[in-house]
């Protein structure tokens, strides 16, 4: 709808006819002489391919770090994307999208995309200049290899990537890193590890049940998750289960979209999910509700639990720590333990505490102890990776020989599935990337000296933001790799532009429903942007020009070949497609591996559910699913610092569309709160604690309860808003088994507020 | 009743994630602040929990538009066939009597074009057999069309709490109203 | 356009296109006559490249976009439909950017080299077509945009004494245009 | 707060005072004293320049003032177009009284081109009170015209008038002024007791400086000067002049709009 008045000529010039008439005069009048134009060329007529509606059609996969990731049909004419659309071949997204993924033509096509390699005068200072990439991959280069010779090793480079573009390829970054020699990695997850870690010490893997059979329960329970908000394409699901007569609880210390559409909402005491779990267990034990048969067949160590159910556990004990009342608690558990099949959805914002593992482990209990593992509709659902067995042919590279690194064993994050190299000791130098900033600074022999940021955003994700900008001044050089000015970029010395979906070759799985999307090249890149795999291609031609030998990741690569070359024949069985060419019209669904431990074969040491895990001893952690105390409280009110519905942590709140309906942050205070402290609704508001401050406007709601604050993480465009200020970089329990470090404790924070 | 199509809003089942406002966006790309379609949220006097329930509302397609009534120079006009209020944009004078009169702030001003814009219930994509762009992309099926002389309107209202009553223009647009969940909260603080 | 105006509007081009300072000290040493700019290299044209990338080229978000579409498209896009009408123009002359689906065609420094292609056809004998082409990508197109464009240029935080100097000689070849066009002399 | 919409206070107001001097000038012939009425050709020159300075204000309130000349196609269900109409007829007939008039109109002439602008006002009226502004969705906005039009006609109609029809002018005046302050003051109030949007209309009326501007300058004042002086000063429809059009600021925007409270209560 633009406002091109349609002139007579412009008509005119649509139709060919002008344009052959033109051109006869063209050449009658021999101009093709010495034409003026320095920058433009004599053209080639030849004819793009054209479609029915003149439009070419490309299949796209959203790659963000979300349930849902959706296949996408775009619409290309002129090599430019007209249009984006849900791709209707998934079952699971059925041709839509979400209010993120209808945007996309915003992030495409703003202005204020990166489009040049840059570096800056004085970080943080402003003032940029624009090189070329020639002139880019040199000066790193010429860092990385002044680093080798002064260090002996690639240990003072660090690399610090996680979910921000989820597209297989992606792996290249870790790739390029491994073909340099050995370096230091950020590793672990800030997500869901603890999560993760629980599922494999309870059964031997995180594995969830097709999120579509959940039609099937007959009782729903969303324990602290959100899919509201953060997966909602499966909210039509529970929907369809309410309607064959399932009941839906949900269970969360705020009253979240998610609540509003349950039957029954327990406002829980945040972090006591623990405590709430292991009464209704014991209920279930008084009760007789056991699926003894199940447990005898496919579980051990029931006893044991049942006898500290019996010794420690009481309804009583959990409803003062949960704050539920004890006669909800026990309907509940009688419904729930009747009910077959049952499940519990946990999301992970309820693992992200100090006793997180604890909780998952312990609501595992309640789904095994009732027999609904491993049962169509039932199960314990948390997340899965069934679906990506991939190559990680661009993660895998060698390193030069003769390289030096880390002496010591070297975690693995949970999406690295590349066997124990069995080679030389030496190892990458393995940091918690959840204590990105600490490890940074403290790191020595040699320390870090280099920083390459890609698919993240750590001045807005990491935690204790001000020791971080400590951290970032440390650096002798910041490379950030990425689409906006975004506050991680602002600390940048060299940012590199990176392509967006529509620009780049590579494929998509998703850790929660079971389709698999390809997505294809669409459109040019814009400007010069490259992506993840072309920079570490360019980087290693520059690597070997300067000091042949010294990166061992192939000079020239074709991204849709590296695409294809992620393929297997376990994917193609999986998918049943004989090729990735059968993903060109439409999404796939896999064939099997779509009802958890539905053979009762569990991945455990004892190949049962273990109540009673010798592995979680021997890490330290109580055999039993037993409850382990929260955080004490560091200040007044607790803090949580959950997601919205608007972006994807640091993505697409900053696009002027989304502006128009997520204009500024919130915190959101119970009014009583509120009033003790004089705030009226709408005032401007300075939160604090230990790790730092945030200003920002209050809204007054019961949402959250009395003795706690929330407002969500995001990045806004020209707004200085970061809710990790506030949040310091305190571990998780679990996380270090399965994801390379423990989770982080991000909900456990607290903070007190005064009217600014 | 002559065929009337509408919009069925099942504030029930919607969850307010902006889909289809973002959707409608991103068919038209309208200026930036002109929004055709908006998902307002509940206030707390209707709905106890603040902004967890919505209605996402457009264009209502009036019987008896107001729009259409007071525009003078016509620029409005009722389609036969299904009664959806189409507006002929090159005919505006950009007065803004539509935007003043219509209660549900439908029609919207372009500050570029200086003229009204509204939704237009996608009737070029009605025309083909298609469904509108918001209607399609609502993951939880929140938003249908319905035909008003056709319906079955159990467990439907037209007049919701929320949404201002004006028989005289019988807007068509009809609503399922949200549930409330038992909500049990912590005795101990 | 005689060719004092010619060169002027060669000289605009090289501006907006430059990638570093040495290419904007060419410019403006080029657009001010030779006068006493400051030899390049001291950091006045290092400030002048600071303020030209934080107005133009980013990564900053653009404070004054150079892009006909981020002004004539309902949002301040990229690739709009004037990218893709600046790029029929330019077919229509036989012309087309090196730089094709990476550099929007719409680039203010390439629509003011195909300003100069297409007025020095218009010169021609019986060049009926190609002024009328010249005439339509001036009026519909360059005065669609440009004006808003140093407007906004203007008004932006970012500035500097090098880049008042292109927009004050963009506007002024601007405004020679239209003043030529009243008179309709050829 | 909705946008203040000059042009149409402009546009409104003028034109009210235009019609107000043209009636109280017909009434003037006809039922005033039998000397002789006053400078009638003056009045109605004035009048009618008075609503030509409207029609140009409401020029700039259009999107695309060249679509004016369609605006009367609509005759059938836009009060809008029929409000161009009525005007177009009280121009014509108001023209027609200037040409036809020698030292005063005929009184037939007069009444008809006093009745038609009465209809202009009725057809204004209808047009400023649609569903969607609850709180003047009824004859409201009809009467706040009808005052102005009286106010500024009895008020700007001392200028032209002779000594002699003067106290009778005054009369006028004051039982208006009275009757405005009256209205003005209690209209909030009802709107207190209403609905949702009428309380939030009534609370913005109530707390803009506008509001209470017009009282105290388009009412209060003059009232009190009338009373002291014992007559209208020739200068005092400045005053009321500066009065209503703040009331019609505050009429445009502090009346508060349905779209506005979508989703809360009606």
């Amino acid at each position: 709808m633009t406002q091109w008045k349609k002139t007579d000529i412009e008509q005119a010039m649509d139709c060919p006819m002008t344009r052959r008439r033109f051109m006869k005069w063209m050449t009658a009048a021999g101009v093709t002489a010495a034409m003026p134009c320095g920058f433009l060329v004599p053209g080639k007529a030849e004819a793009g391919i054209v479609y029915e509606g003149g439009y070419e059609t490309f299949r796209n996969a959203c790659p963000r770090n979300c349930y849902d990731t959706c296949g996408v049909v775009t619409y290309v004419k002129d090599g430019v994307i007209k249009f984006v659309e849900g791709a209707p071949e998934s079952t699971f997204t059925r041709g839509g999208l979400c209010v993120k993924g209808n945007a996309y033509l915003r992030k495409q096509y703003s202005p204020d995309r990166i489009k040049y390699p840059m570096v800056q005068q004085g970080r943080g200072s402003g003032n940029w200049k624009r090189i070329s990439w020639d002139e880019a991959l040199t000066r790193i280069s010429e860092k990385f290899i002044e680093m080798n010779e002064k260090d002996g090793s690639m240990l003072g480079l660090a690399m610090t990537k996680y979910s921000g573009n989820f597209g297989i390829t992606n792996y290249g970054v870790e790739g390029m890193f491994s073909s340099l020699g050995y370096t230091t990695r950020m590793v672990g997850t800030p997500c869901w590890p603890a999560g993760i870690d629980a599922q494999n010490y309870d059964m031997g893997n995180m594995w969830c049940n097709d999120p579509e059979d959940m039609v099937k329960a007959r009782y729903v329970i969303l324990w602290g998750v959100n899919p509201a908000w953060c997966s909602v394409h499966t909210m039509k699901y529970i929907y369809e289960a309410r309607q064959r007569g399932a009941k839906i609880v949900c269970i969360d210390p705020v009253l979240t979209q998610t609540a509003a559409k349950a039957d029954e909402y327990w406002q829980i005491n945040t972090s006591e999910d623990g405590a709430l779990a292991l009464g209704m267990a014991r209920h279930i034990l008084d009760k007789g509700l056991v699926d003894q048969d199940w447990v005898t067949q496919n579980a051990v160590g029931f006893d044991e639990f049942a006898g500290y159910l019996r010794s420690e556990v009481t309804v009583e004990w959990a409803s003062k720590k949960s704050g539920i009342p004890a006669e909800r608690i026990t309907r509940v558990a009688e419904e729930f333990a009747a009910a077959d099949p049952a499940t519990i959805w946990i999301g992970y914002g309820m693992q992200r505490h100090v006793n997180g593992g604890a909780s998952v482990r312990s609501i595992d209990a309640l789904v095994a102890m009732t027999g609904n593992v491993g049962k169509p509709g039932g199960g314990a659902r948390y997340g899965h990776l069934q679906t990506w067995g991939f190559n990680y042919h661009a993660m895998v590279q060698q390193p030069p020989e003769g390289a030096k690194g880390y002496l010591g064993p070297a975690a693995k994050g949970e999406f690295d599935f590349t066997e124990d190299s069995k080679g030389p000791a030496y190892a990458n130098r393995t940091l918690n990337i959840n204590k990105t900033a600490r490890e940074l600074l403290d790191a020595t022999d040699p320390p870090v000296r280099a920083l390459w940021v890609s698919c993240k955003n750590p001045l807005s994700q990491d935690f204790d933001r001000n020791l971080l900008i400590e951290a970032f001044k440390k650096m002798e050089m910041v490379v950030v790799v990425d689409q906006f000015f975004n506050q991680t970029v602002e600390q940048a010395d060299i940012v590199l532009p990176v392509t967006t979906l529509f620009e780049e070759w590579t494929v998509n799985a998703s850790y929660w429903h079971y389709w698999l999307s390809i997505n294809e090249q669409a459109v040019k890149p814009l400007y010069e942007a490259k992506s993840n795999i072309e920079i570490a291609a360019a980087l290693s031609k520059k690597m070997n020009e300067l000091k042949p030998g010294s990166c061992t990741f192939p000079a020239d690569i074709d991204t849709k070949e590296w695409m294809a070359k992620e393929f297997n024949k376990g994917v193609y069985d999986l998918f049943g497609i004989d090729s990735w060419e059968a993903l060109k019209n439409g999404p796939k669904k896999a064939r099997t591996n779509r009802l958890a431990w539905g053979d009762g074969k569990f991945g455990t040491p004892s190949g049962k559910y273990e109540f009673k895990s010798e592995l979680c001893a021997e890490h330290g952690f109580n055999a039993l699913p037993e409850y382990v105390a929260s955080r004490k409280p560091y200040d007044k009110l607790r803090l949580l610092t959950p997601h919205t519905k608007f972006g994807l942590h640091s993505q697409f709140i900053n696009l002027d569309w989304m502006e128009d309906f997520n204009p500024r942050p919130y915190v959101y205070i119970h009014p009583d709160t509120a009033r003790a402290r004089s705030i009226a609704d709408g005032d401007r508001v300075r939160v604090k604690n230990k790790t730092g401050e945030v200003l920002i406007t209050a809204s007054l709601t019961d949402n959250v309860p009395p003795d706690a604050i929330m407002m969500y993480e995001a990045w806004f465009k020209n707004n200085p808003y970061n809710c990790q200020n506030l949040v310091d970089d305190t571990s998780a329990d679990m996380g270090a088994y399965k994801a390379g470090a423990p989770g982080v404790a991000i909900h456990d924070q607290f903070a007190d507020l005064v009217k600014a | 009743m002559k065929k009337q199509l509408g919009f069925l809003v099942d504030a029930d089942r919607c969850i307010g994630c902006f889909t289809c406002a973002m959707a409608c966006k991103n068919q038209y790309h309208q200026e930036n602040g002109v929004i055709w379609r908006q998902v307002y949220p509940l206030k707390e006097e209707i709905y106890p929990h603040k902004e967890r329930a919505f209605y996402s509302l457009a264009c209502n397609h009036c019987e008896n538009p107001a729009c259409m009534n007071v525009c003078p120079v016509k620029a409005y006009y009722k389609r036969d066939e299904d009664g959806l209020v189409i507006h002929e944009q090159d005919k505006c004078i950009g007065c803004g009597n539509c935007i003043r009169s219509c209660p549900y702030g439908a029609p919207q001003y372009n500050p570029v074009l200086k003229k009204a814009e509204k939704c237009s219930f996608c009737h070029q994509r009605i025309d083909e057999g298609l469904t509108p762009m918001c209607v399609l992309s609502c993951p939880v099926d929140a938003i249908g069309v319905i035909d008003l002389s056709t319906l079955d309107t159990t467990g439907l209202v037209q007049y919701a709490p929320g949404f201002s009553r004006q028989p005289v223009l019988n807007p068509s647009v009809r609503f399922r109203l949200p549930r409330l969940p038992e909500v049990v909260r912590r005795k101990n603080i | 356009m005689d060719p004092e105006q010619r060169t002027r509007l060669a000289q605009l081009r090289d501006f907006f296109l430059a990638r570093r300072a040495q290419d904007l000290a060419r410019a403006c040493t080029a657009l001010s006559g030779g006068r006493t700019a400051p030899e390049p290299g001291s950091t006045y044209w290092d400030h002048a490249e600071f303020a030209f990338n934080k107005l133009f080229v980013g990564p900053v978000a653009l404070q004054a976009p150079p892009y006909a579409s981020a002004y004539l498209s309902t949002e301040s896009r990229l690739m709009g439909e004037a990218t893709l009408t600046a790029r029929k123009i330019y077919e229509m002359a036989g012309l087309t950017s090196p730089l094709q689906g990476s550099l929007p065609d719409d680039h203010l420094g390439v629509e003011l080299d195909a300003a100069l292609g297409l007025s020095t056809m218009a010169e021609g004998l019986d060049a009926e077509a190609p002024r009328a082409l010249w005439d339509y990508f001036l009026q519909a197109h360059l005065l669609a945009w440009i004006p808003q464009f140093i407007d906004k240029a203007r008004r932006a935080e970012a500035g500097h004494p090098a880049v008042d100097l292109a927009l004050g000689h963009l506007e002024t070849w601007l405004d020679h245009q239209t003043i030529k066009e009243e008179g309709m002399t050829p | 707060m909705n946008s203040y919409e000059m042009p149409l206070v402009l546009f409104t107001v003028l034109g009210q005072s235009a019609i107000g001097l043209v009636a109280v000038s017909a009434f003037r012939q006809v039922a005033g004293p039998d000397a002789e009425p006053g400078r009638i050709r003056l009045e109605w020159l004035a009048a009618g320049l008075v609503l030509v300075a409207g029609l140009i204000a409401s020029v700039f309130h259009l999107g695309h003032p060249a679509g004016m000349v369609r605006a009367l196609s609509n005759l059938g269900t836009a009060w809008l177009s029929r409000e161009a109409l009525t005007i177009g007829i009280f121009l014509v007939l108001l023209a027609a009284g200037l040409i036809l008039m020698r030292e005063k109109t005929s009184p037939m002439l007069a009444v008809a081109t006093a009745a038609a602008g009465l209809l202009v006002i009725v057809t204004m009226g209808m047009t400023y009170s649609p569903p969607s502004f609850p709180a003047i969705n009824n004859a409201l906005p009809f009467v706040f015209f009808c005052l102005t039009a009286l106010l500024l006609g009895s008020s700007a109609g001392q200028v032209f008038a002779v000594k002699a029809s003067q106290p009778m002018l005054t009369r006028i005046l004051t039982v208006t002024l009275v009757v405005a302050l009256v209205i003005y003051l209690l209209v909030p109030c009802i709107w207190l007791s209403g609905g949702e949007i009428m309380k939030q209309t009534a609370g913005q009326w109530l707390a803009s400086p506008l509001y209470w501007g017009r009282i105290v300058i388009g009412l209060v004042l003059p009232l009190a000067l009338v009373k002291r002086l014992k007559g209208t000063p020739a200068w005092l429809w400045v005053l009321i002049l500066a009065g209503e059009l703040m009331g019609r600021a505050v009429f445009f925007a502090g009346t508060v709009h349905t779209a506005a409270n979508m989703g809360g209560m009606y």
